[in-house]
């Protein structure tokens, strides 16, 4: 394989180099860029011969060997016996086949491999390139450009204005009844009769909803302004019956 | 073209390009190994005619050189970049408030609004400068007073302050009725109303923060 | 000099030489304002032809542009102390296969390389700020992939990823293909594929022992 002379060197090599290689597949692409052919052309019983004897002198050696070495040794050992064997009794994938796909591997770990160098040997910034040193920077201040208008500033005032402004109430005329006239009205139709009446009945007949519901409320107080004069008597059979009223005759006790 | 640069030129160039410190014309030819300081001048020199018609310099500052971008550029290192926003409902409050009745102090300012006013207002206005202080009232407490700038007559389009229309103008405008506030009210989010507050709810939101909340019909 | 600069060359000059980091075309005409990308693509190519004999060139890495020292001046600017990360030798060749074949799973690169890649390389990588994950790839377990970043094309100088070293030549060799896929295209030529070619023997005999077993690709 190696001349005598270097093959000694090459032990050495190996016994420093162990820890550089990045597993099997690297120890091996290493052995055959050796064979300084084109990895389309290496031959692969070669390599695995080579290998085969780098393991042995590992071995030899005592040196530790990761356990992936040592299965691609076995793996190896096999393929050889696999590729010496006749055709006929081939399994598949043949051991070609095998070859082959090893062959793939080491060409494309190879390639990028060559790529790798190639890449870190561009003129890489801080290295070859140098970009500024002292750049003075680009800054982007943020100023904000305040927009409004006369409309906007009167009706602002005006609104201020309008919202402090002293505020006079001014409540609608309804149609009311006042206690007044509603205690005149009670007065009048109780004069009438001596019988008990609905105090409905004191209503004005032909009056609005609104109207009424004042003329209610004012008769009733009227009434009860009236039994408090001692002129009138209330009478009430129950919770939300109707409320009866008659006049007192005078001098009766309240 | 006679200007292609010189090997000597080149170096002097790019180390100072990627100096982090301007260079003295002797840490320059020690830089470059060892040459002599006449001819890194020289260099110099040609360098710094060549570069006198671009957008950077190549100056000397107390002995030392440096490039730097050319003076007529410097706006470029700082660009401002405007964002035009329209003043909140709060701050126009406290605008016309100002205007109307200026100078005023904030406690004046708030006794007219109804409302408190939050100290971001004012700096929003000061910021505008439309606002300005305006000195102090001679009262307990010495209050800063507020008055506007000629940038506020001028953004509004006013001659003076007596073009700002009267109480009675504004009254004749409809711009008192009460009515339009109730109804306002009544139409929620008493910030938001306004037929030309276009693109900035948001602000508007920011700056009120409640404060025009505050008040409701007594 | 006839190549008085123009306005817009110097703007971009000035900016560009100000600027932190490298800027797109985009960038550029933002900052100057608003201008066309195509006025500022046309001064920066004004500018780059103006630099390239000097000793600072204008560059064009990943879409975005800087400016850096001309590389034939690097030994004059090399410092004592080395700028640049030292990266092992894994390293290196995952860079290289992320670079060559991106997007890439981590268990794509180990098919590559034979080997397990230990965490800490990638971290390496992901610090340096040239690989970063990019995304995930729909295949069962959802693999996460990795791409390389506008600052890997910026530090090794590349115009974008078409200008990796010899990438075009190993496409076309298939290097680039999984292994699968060239083994089903080799086996389709099954014919040729014969390991007594006599083609090669005159170059094995020359490297082997005579057992000769080599083949080959045709």
């Amino acid at each position: 394989m190696f001349p005598p002379e270097s093959a000694r060197a090459d032990s050495d090599a190996l016994y420093l180099a162990l820890d550089g290689w990045e597993g099997p597949l690297d120890l091996l692409l290493d052995l055959a860029r050796r064979q300084k052919v084109d990895l389309r052309q290496i031959s692969i019983l070669a390599l695995v011969d080579q290998y085969l004897g780098y393991i042995e002198r590992a071995g030899a050696l005592k040196l530790e060997l990761a356990a992936d070495y040592l299965v691609m040794a076995a793996w190896l050992a096999y393929l050889k016996s696999a590729l010496l064997l006749p055709k006929e009794e081939q399994e598949d994938p043949s051991p070609e086949e095998l070859a082959l796909r090893l062959q793939l591997r080491l060409q494309r770990l190879g390639a990028m491999r060559e790529a790798a160098a190639r890449l870190m040997g561009r003129d890489r910034i801080g290295r070859d390139v140098f970009l500024r040193g002292a750049p003075e920077g680009l800054r982007t201040d943020r100023k904000t450009v305040w927009r409004s208008d006369m409309f906007a500033l009167i009706q602002a005032y005006g609104q201020v204005k309008a919202r402090t402004a002293p505020r006079i109430y001014h409540v609608a005329n309804r149609p009311v009844m006042t206690l007044d006239s509603a205690l005149e009205r009670v007065s009048a139709m109780l004069g009438v009769t001596l019988e008990w009446m609905e105090i409905r009945d004191f209503l004005p007949p032909h009056a609005s909803p609104e109207l009424k519901r004042s003329a209610l409320a004012s008769s009733f107080v009227a009434a009860l302004e009236l039994a408090k004069r001692g002129t009138a008597e209330l009478d009430q059979e129950g919770t939300f019956a109707p409320l009866r009223i008659r006049r007192l005759k005078a001098g009766a006790a309240a | 073209m006679s200007d292609q640069p010189g090997t000597l030129e080149r170096a002097v160039e790019a180390t100072l390009f990627a100096a982090e410190e301007p260079m003295s014309v002797e840490a320059l030819a020690a830089h470059l190994g060892g040459l002599e300081p006449a001819e890194v001048r020289e260099a110099l020199s040609v360098l710094q005619s060549h570069y006198i018609a671009r957008g950077i310099h190549l100056v000397e500052r107390g002995g030392r050189w440096h490039f730097e971008t050319a003076p007529d550029l410097a706006h470029l290192l700082r660009r401002e970049k405007e964002q035009v926003r329209r003043l909140s409902r709060a701050a126009t409050e406290v605008l016309a408030i100002i205007a109307y009745h200026e100078p005023v102090s904030r406690a004046e300012i708030e006794s007219i609004r109804g409302v408190q006013t939050s100290a971001g207002t004012l700096d929003v206005l000061m910021e505008a400068g439309w606002v300005r202080p305006a000195g102090r009232r001679e009262v307990p407490g010495r209050p800063v007073i507020y008055a506007t700038t000629p940038d506020f007559l001028d953004h509004f389009g006013l001659e003076s302050r007596r073009d700002l229309p009267g109480i009675d103008e504004l009254r004749a405008a409809g711009l008192l009725d009460p009515v339009d506030e109730a109804m306002e009210a009544a139409m929620g989010g008493m910030g938001r109303f306004d037929p030309d507050d276009d693109a900035d709810d948001a602000t508007d939101a920011d700056e009120d923060d409640g404060e025009d909340e505050g008040f409701a019909l007594p």
